[in-house]
């Protein structure tokens, strides 16, 4: 130990004491800014799915610049359609990483960045059956532009409860400044008879909306549909993001 | 009285069964741990065979996963306490095989180095030394997920981390915490200056003192590990039904909770007896120190009331891991029933934790002021009126929950009446205080920053007493930080201070005061700022346990991160202070402070059996100081007094 | 120093493990077992809470097993019948160490150990021919862990009586110093409270009196 | 070490208390005298005065999102200040002490225990009654103010009397409100049973709230109405408010509820009664009678 003054280094026993202190200062700042970068979440969140601009659109609001985002929902990972990464390969919990076989999820990613004040069309191509929604207020359409969605080229103020498979809800991260983000389109369920396909999926259910997001920001989605096991099946993929939910980044 | 050694020698000695110490020579901590794993790994390995991998019920859950997770957990602790030698008392018990002073010495101990603190080793400065490392080791662990939780709170325009395991931490950090300052000063100094103090030679009953500090050794991997199962994702309090929502690492907390209640009341159980029947002879009621007096109201209380606590987890896990249905609102369960029988402990738990930390400071004040303790009567009804009233206050936690609104007046009542006995506290110390000379070293001044931090807590909570203003605070940062200045800022400060004090003790050599004041004052102004700029985060409207936020609170909390990275670095220069004199400290006489209860005038490092002769005391410990000079003044102005009237007839 | 030399003199046998009086260490012990018992009755009390105050509110009117199949009352009061029984013939046993009568110590202890083991084993028959699961709702769960409890009590209980016979051979109790066997029967004192309680509770409160419970996640009362 | 500890019994070095004492004006001379007396007393009435203001300052946080949107804020905020002035004697005195004694008694140093000892004060009657006195009067007053406070704001809050036998002029607003992970929805049984993520309610007009969870506990916390009440899953809780402040104020969730808790907040508008009507027509309800 080259403090000990051994290897010629002289020094009194204060300066000793004071640099050994300094020294435990530092370790502790070391361990601290290791388990920060150690276990944060960068690296565990799915990669950015951004919004490609197709040009402008007439809305309301008048002219503004329209971006569309286009998503599907596997009723379970497969061959074909790898899934995100397992949570158990994250955070170790067993039931995750043993029982993802029934988990469903968002793909490509559950990470949206979305353009500032633009219309947004979002396409999404669902695979999974039904579970019935706790409360029938997320059964209904709320948020697009004209407070429909369009299901398979039908246009709908919202579907059957019992027919719901899950739901995209971004709610607002409210400042009283700022006025709300709030947008939620019950996803139709696929039949429960229909039969699989070469891909290993039913025939998808087509759901398409167009929401207007406003000023810069950072807000969350998730589903509100009870897909997870647990208590009211909210555990589980509802409470994972990358499977039932995840962020909007507005810029 | 040098005949006590004597007779324990003419005591007729039953039949040796092997050589001392019997199996107790065979086991120590390795083999517990390997017996711990090889029987969790085993439990787990053949319950995975009865229930294979990929058996999903209808949600796609493992089936039996929970009862698992669970049965493994159990068999962890089982074949540690099995492996470290916790079941030879009870089958030696059971054969008759009772125990000959040869093992009693064996087992305290005698001869074995420094191995004897890997052991279970019944002397009770061994389980102090190890309380003591142990309360040092959850501290840290605690402290470091203290910063993580800070570092996301500063960090205001993005998560740092994914928000189920940034409410994992929160909800380690609160229970690890908890858990390290109900043990922190009832841990070390009950259980190695408590006996000094009182003059006897060992606990009531040593095998249960190592039976308790190796059950909370049992009861850390399990909470630990719930931070690689999925985490505890609802906080300390862990309210049901959101605790059956989590993934299997809730099983961790309940694991380790069920085993720390049954250290706690066990060592409750040790220490009552002891210092109910173990005083010296001449020790009677108004004799006894102060902290004797604290350390009894805290394991009461913790006798008492952690059942509660207990049973409410071992309920949660029977709603957790076998679907039955306590706190399952569909199938009649309720959630208010957890909140009660939670806060049933929740509460008396608070006191278990200032108590001790508050008469260890009654204790060391006398010294470094010269004057006896202001009235000793004051200050043991202080405590008494806590113990009574701390188990009729629970529901003011509650005020907000909606169960049954009218019980906030009664629970307000009881809760601004516990004042008046923690006044009695203040008073004695204020009493203390006052028109002394005050000996500045650091353990004294612990006492000035917890009557600060006091103050602070002391005000807050009558705002936070109060069912209105609770309807504003209740659930919001403003709380947190109240409960910080009380747990943090006279809990924790006021175990420093006791632990300087008594450090000489129980080390044999003086604590480095230059760099421990470092650390000290350093954590104690960064707490002002940490906690001050959180109650008004707290009051801007900011809740508990949130990750993101309203812009309109980041300026409290970055100046709280800061705060909170000073501490940090604050406890680490103590820390280091703290290592380095245990290491090579100056080497401290049996009585550095001139103070006069026992534990000091026996030598230092105590010897095996304490006394070599046991004590007799003719009078209480705090006959310091010189008669009082303005009495005398006044005396002879009555007797001036007295002529004058004398003239007058 | 007069009561040193009493000790000194005085017939009473010393603790072979600290030398004390054994009259001391049984005060000692017989205070712990005391605090045992506290610590042990607020985890009781948890529990019958639990079953009352579940049974007043019938959250969601879930209370009752399915088809009102409440428990059978009669085992309940056997399993109780037998603690007692076991218990009474353990302070039989004391009274008859401490008038030296050896042979009523084994048979009261005896005794004690066979009871005790019966009802252990006619608990966790009743335990696994409940007409509910535990998950049937509160009722079953509140009623599952009552007699759990109890079961665990009858364990500890079995442990300790079977204990007396090795205790008496190897010399740990005699005429003076039978203190361990009187704690024994202290313990199986507090049992039989704890059971009674139980039994008590489980048998007599049955129906929820709260019929008009809202329903789950409505605004229906 | 002598086995039998032969310190003098306890304040056996005391004079015996003096006889026939002077009376109690001339006591009292006596000890406005003594050197730290005066000095403790002004530092007494300084340290009053600056604690004071601390209810101000409390309360000047409280509105930093906003001034009292209804009467029950505003009682809060009133209580806040009332306690913190009775409190501040209490403050003010252990804060004096512990000041005045780094200070004011002397101090001693170094390392070997020092000589010179402290007065030998084991009691003082005097100083136990008054503090003992204080604190019990301090403690009365917090109940009493305390449990009419709550009185009042139960009243207002209409605490748990369901919405027909409320007392008022006006005919409460019923909402429902309904917690779920992690979202707050609100529907208006008597205007058609419309329903909103949002909630909009009439100024100057009482709102009846219906509290529950279809999942596990929320906390209804309406920040700058100063009120909150547990959304708890299979029961109902009640609470209520006048708002008396148009604009948008926060509702946030003050109870841990899993993953995107932070993220459970919403706003409450308080418009006039013709926005409410009109708003009720538009999003298909039937208007108010």
């Amino acid at each position: 130990m080259f403090l000990t003054g051994n290897a010629g280094v002289r020094l009194s026993d204060g300066a000793k004491r004071g640099l050994l202190t300094v020294l435990t200062v530092f370790i502790g700042v070391l361990v601290v800014a290791g388990s920060v970068l150690f276990l944060g979440k960068n690296q565990q969140e799915p990669a950015v799915l951004a919004a490609t601009v197709i040009g402008t659109a007439s809305t309301p609001q008048g002219e503004l610049p329209h971006a569309t985002v286009e998503l599907s929902i596997y009723p379970n990972p497969s061959s074909s359609v790898p899934g995100p990464v397992p949570v158990g390969s994250r955070i170790g919990d067993p039931r995750s990483a043993n029982a993802p076989s029934g988990w469903p999820f968002y793909w490509p990613s559950t990470t949206l960045q979305l353009p500032a004040n633009s219309l947004i069309t979002m396409t999404v191509h669902q695979y999974d059956g039904s579970t019935t929604v706790w409360n029938n207020y997320f059964a209904k359409v709320h948020g697009t532009v004209d407070g429909t969605a369009i299901y398979n080229g039908k246009a709908q103020k919202e579907i059957e409860p019992d027919n719901v498979a899950h739901t995209f809800t971004i709610h607002q991260y409210a400042e009283v400044t700022q006025d709300g983000f709030f947008v939620s389109v019950p996803m139709l369920a696929v039949p429960s008879n229909a039969k699989n396909e070469a891909n290993g999926y039913p025939k998808p259910q087509d759901i398409t909306f167009s929401f207007i997001t406003g000023d810069p920001g950072e807000y969350v989605w998730n589903c509100e549909d009870p897909c997870g096991y647990g208590y009211v099946n909210f555990g589980g993929v509802m409470s994972e993001r990358g499977w039932m939910s995840g962020t909007v980044t507005v810029v | 009285m040098t005949a006590v050694i004597h007779e324990q020698q003419a005591v007729p000695q039953p039949k040796q069964h092997g050589k001392p110490g019997g199996f107790l020579r065979h086991t120590n901590i390795v083999t517990g741990v390997l017996l711990g794993v090889i029987l969790a790994v085993a439990t787990y390995v053949i319950g995975g065979l009865l229930v294979p991998w990929g058996t999903e019920d209808s949600n796609f859950a493992q089936v039996g996963q929970e009862a698992l997770i669970a049965a493994t957990y159990a068999a962890w602790v089982i074949g540690f306490m099995i492996g470290i030698g916790a079941f030879a008392g009870p089958i030696r018990w059971w054969l008759g095989h009772d125990l000959t002073h040869a093992d009693a010495e064996y087992m305290a101990g005698k001869d074995q180095g420094k191995w004897k603190y890997w052991k279970y080793t019944t002397d009770h400065k061994v389980v102090g030394i190890q309380y003591l490392v142990m309360a040092m080791a959850l501290l840290g662990f605690g402290g470091l997920l203290a910063m993580l939780i800070r570092t996301e709170l500063g960090v205001t325009w993005a998560e740092v981390f994914d928000p189920n395991f940034y409410n994992s931490i929160i909800g380690t950090h609160g229970i690890v915490m908890v858990i390290a300052m109900i043990i922190v000063v009832a841990g070390p100094l009950g259980n190695f200056i408590m006996p000094l103090m009182i003059g006897a030679r060992d606990m009531a009953f040593p095998r249960l003192n190592a039976l308790s500090f190796w059950l909370l050794f049992a009861a850390v991997p399990p909470l630990a590990s719930n931070l690689l199962l999925g985490g505890i994702r609802d906080g300390w309090t862990v309210y049901q039904p959101l605790g059956t929502q989590a993934p299997v690492g809730m099983i961790g907390y309940q694991i380790c909770i069920i085993t720390f209640a049954f250290s706690t009341g066990i060592a409750g159980v040790n220490l009552i007896t002891t210092i109910v029947t173990m005083r010296a002879r001449g020790m009677t009621w108004n004799r006894v120190p102060i902290f004797v007096i604290g350390i009894l109201a805290a394991a009461i209380m913790g006798l008492v009331w952690f059942p509660m606590y207990q049973y409410s987890q071992v309920l949660a896990l029977s709603d957790f891991a076998f679907q039955s249905s306590f706190f399952i609102p569909q199938n009649g369960g309720s959630v208010w029933l957890y909140e009660n029988l939670f806060w049933l402990l929740g509460h008396p738990e608070v006191y278990v934790i200032v108590i001790p930390a508050t008469a260890a400071l009654l204790e060391l004040m006398v010294v470094f002021l010269r004057k006896p303790l202001f009235s000793y009567k004051i200050a043991v009804a202080g405590f008494a009126g806590v113990v009574g009233i701390s188990s009729l206050v629970w529901v003011h936690h509650m005020y907000m929950t909606g169960w049954s609104p009218a019980a906030g007046y009664p629970f307000m009542l009881s809760t601004e009446l516990i004042s008046i006995p923690f006044g009695f506290l203040v008073l004695v110390m204020l009493g203390t205080i006052w028109r002394g000379k005050v000996w500045t070293r650091l353990p004294m001044m612990c006492v000035y920053a917890m009557i600060w931090n006091k103050i602070i807590g002391g005000i807050t909570g009558v705002y936070l007493s109060d069912v209105p203003v609770d309807q504003y605070m209740h659930g919001s940062m403003f709380v947190v930080a109240h409960f910080h200045f009380m747990l943090m800022g006279a809990g924790l400060f006021g175990a420093m201070g006791a632990i300087a004090y008594w450090f000489p003790k129980m080390t044999g050599r003086m604590l480095n005061e230059r760099i421990g004041s470092i650390g000290f004052w350093l954590s104690f102004f960064a707490f002002q700022l940490t906690f001050g700029s959180m109650f008004v985060a707290g009051l801007q409207g900011q809740p508990r346990r949130v990750l993101q936020f309203d812009n309109a609170f980041n300026v409290s909390n970055w100046l709280s991160t800061i705060g909170a990275y000073l501490i940090g670095v604050g406890m680490l220069i103590f820390l280091y202070a703290i290592i380095t004199s245990w290491r090579s400290g100056q080497v401290a006489p049996s009585n550095p402070w001139g103070a006069k209860t026992l534990e000091w005038q026996t030598a230092t490092p105590v010897p095996l059996e304490n006394f070599p002769v046991l004590p007799v005391v003719t009078s209480d410990p705090y006959d310091y100081g010189v008669p009082d000079p303005y009495l005398a003044i006044e005396k002879k102005l009555s007797d001036e007094n007295q002529d004058v009237t004398a003239g007058a007839r | 120093m007069s009561e040193l030399a009493a000790n000194t003199q005085s017939a009473v046998p010393r603790s072979a493990t600290t030398g004390e009086p054994v009259t001391t260490t049984a005060r000692r012990n017989r205070l712990g077992i005391w605090m045992c018992i506290v610590s042990d009755a607020t985890g009781t009390v948890a529990l019958l809470v639990a079953y009352v105050y579940l049974w007043s509110l019938n959250v969601n009117n879930a209370w009752a097993p399915p088809k009102d199949t409440w428990a059978d009352p009669i085992p309940f009061w056997l399993i109780t019948a037998g603690v007692i029984v076991a218990t009474l013939a353990m302070w039989w046993a004391v009274s008859g160490i401490r008038a030296g009568r050896t042979g009523q110590f084994v048979a009261g202890s005896v005794i004690a150990s066979l009871v005790t083991l019966v009802t252990l084993i006619g608990q966790i028959v009743q335990l696994s021919t409940f007409p509910f699961d535990i998950t049937d709702g509160a009722y079953a769960s509140a009623t599952f862990w009552l007699c759990i409890a109890t079961a665990l009590h009858l364990s500890v209980v079995g442990f300790l009586t079977s204990a007396m016979i090795g205790r008496l051979r190897a010399g740990r109790i005699t005429r003076e110093d039978h203190s361990h066997a009187r704690l024994v029967a202290m313990w199986m004192t507090w049992v039989c409270v704890a059971v009674f309680a139980g039994a008590f509770f489980a048998t007599t409160l049955n129906a929820s009196p709260n019929s008009n419970s809202p329903t789950f996640g409505t605004f229906q009362e | 070490m002598s086995i039998v500890d032969d310190r003098p019994a306890a304040g056996s070095d005391q004079p015996e208390e003096p006889t026939n004492r002077p009376d109690v004006t001339y006591r009292l001379r006596e000890w406005l005298s003594r050197p730290y007396v005066r000095p403790i007393l002004t530092m007494f009435v300084v340290f009053c005065l600056l604690v004071i203001p601390i209810g101000w300052l409390v309360v000047f946080f409280m509105n930093m999102s906003g001034a009292p949107a209804s009467d029950i804020m505003s009682e809060i905020e009133k209580t806040i200040l009332v306690f913190t002035i009775v409190s501040a004697p209490l403050m003010a005195i252990t804060l004096t002490i512990i000041i005045y004694s780094l200070v004011g008694w002397g101090r001693v140093t170094g390392d070997e225990p020092p000589m010179q000892e402290s007065p030998a004060i084991r009691s003082n009657a005097i100083g136990t009654y008054l503090w003992i006195g204080a604190t019990s009067l301090l403690a009365a007053f917090l109940v009493i103010w305390g449990l009419v406070e709550l009185a009042t704001i139960t009243a207002s809050s209409y605490g748990s009397v369901s919405a027909n036998q409320q007392p008022n002029a006006v005919k409460p607003i019923d909402v429902n409100v309904t917690g779920q992970q992690w979202l707050w929805s609100f529907e208006y049984p008597d205007q058609g049973k419309i329903s909103n993520e949002v909630l909009v309610v009439p100024i100057n007009t009482p709102i009846y709230f219906n509290v529950t969870s279809v999942d596990v506990i929320h906390s209804f916390w309406v920040v700058e109405l100063g009120i909150k009440i547990d959304a708890n899953p299979g029961a109902i809780t009640n609470t209520g408010v006048t708002p008396n402040k148009l604009g948008n104020f926060n509702i946030r969730c003050a109870e841990l509820c899993g993953m995107h808790h932070a993220y459970m907040e919403t706003q409450i508008q308080v418009v006039t009664q013709d926005q409410f009507d009109s708003w009720v027509r538009e999003m298909g309800g039937k208007r108010t009678v």
